[in-house]
């Protein structure tokens, strides 16, 4: 049973990877396991997050299921 | 088709899509166009854009279907580059055929700004033997103000 | 070369010369274009294009200069055929180099407009068997006037 | 002792030819030759003239001379 983070951007470098596998269970007690300033950079205002490929427009109260993939979406510099 | 967008994670060839473009649409009167490519200055020796699956794509049909509905258009073409890039390569190819001249430029200009400060890619550059994130730049947000 | 302008009586190859202009510019960011074709419709089966010598040329080369002047541009290319031409042919192609997205559109616009209402070109369409000349359109005049 | 008018855009149907090989001499008294039709069409107000490759702001008092090229260019419709 796990669920998967996935880092965009500069959240990469701060993580040291693309994507994190981790347990199943309300995000706050995932982001408690993390390395604090992974956990502080993902909790950034400006830092946007999608659930299995949809955008949440707040991140309150999420938990995570098995197969789940939440990806942390800092602000683009595309194009 | 009126829409053709792609995503590439391999080079853009911008003169056989342009041609293949116009060849599609003898009809329209005009076709206004954009590439973009990596600067070949200031010591930025690559570019590396980072999308993510299920978002960029989309969002960039979605920006495609708007532009489509705002302006009388006979095509639209939108290619975006992910991945490493070099001075020189196209990152992105945006194209409007439209029986009128300002409708084709004008739908041109709305995509790429638009997917320049709206669209789902992160951009690092390798200079100086180093990667840096790039951060948005406020000029991208005063661009796509205009068209609200 | 920052400014190549032509007037052509044979026909332009628009991908190979959009293809070459792209190739002479590798440092700018961007390049705009627009490429103008003869429509497939409307019963119209062929349309003529007449020049002044002494005027055309001369006239399209000083409108390239302004817009050098006014835009910072990393190159400039204007191509106009006259003569006669059918459905689907390249009547003109402009496109602008720059480093800023805004000016290559703004400049390669701005050309478009004023080779549309002011440059010396005399137009005239073959339909139902019957050449009739072309008077000025309107909107031609609304749109080089946003530009004073 | 010649010179030549041109004809471009539709005074060329009026005239029937693009170029016309004229008497020198001052332009009224060269118009006065010409076809009443084409005369009254040459000069219509929004038709411009260019003597050997100059516009002309105005086109009073023109003398033409030996070897002068005087063209007519009605609206331009380019493009």
């Amino acid at each position: 049973m796990s669920a998967r983070l996935v880092f965009l951007g500069r959240l990469e470098d701060v993580a040291g990877t693309s994507q994190l596998d981790v347990a199943v269970g309300p995000l706050q007690r995932v982001l408690a396991t993390l390395d604090p300033n992974l956990a502080v950079a993902l909790l950034e205002d400006r830092v946007r997050v999608a659930l299995n490929g949809a955008l949440l427009s707040e991140r309150g109260g999420i938990v995570l299921e098995d197969g789940d993939e939440l990806a942390f979406l800092p602000p683009v510099s595309g194009g | 088709m009126p829409r053709d967008v792609r995503l590439l994670t391999e080079p853009i060839e911008p003169a056989a899509e342009q041609f293949a473009f116009a060849m599609a649409h003898p009809a329209a009167g005009g076709i206004a166009s954009f590439l973009g490519q990596v600067r070949c200055d200031e010591g930025v020796e690559a570019l590396e854009l980072r999308h993510y699956g299920p978002l960029t794509l989309p969002g960039m049909e979605a920006l495609a279907d708007q532009a489509l509905e705002r302006w009388d258009l006979d095509g639209l073409l939108v290619i975006h580059r992910s991945g490493r890039m070099f001075p020189g390569d196209a990152i992105v190819l945006v194209a409007a055929a439209a029986r009128h001249r300002r409708d084709a430029f004008a739908a041109a200009e709305f995509v790429m700004d638009h997917l320049k400060s709206e669209s789902w890619f992160w951009k690092r550059e390798l200079a100086e033997g180093g990667w840096r994130w790039i951060e948005p730049r406020r000029q991208d947000f005063d661009d796509i103000a205009r068209w609200n």
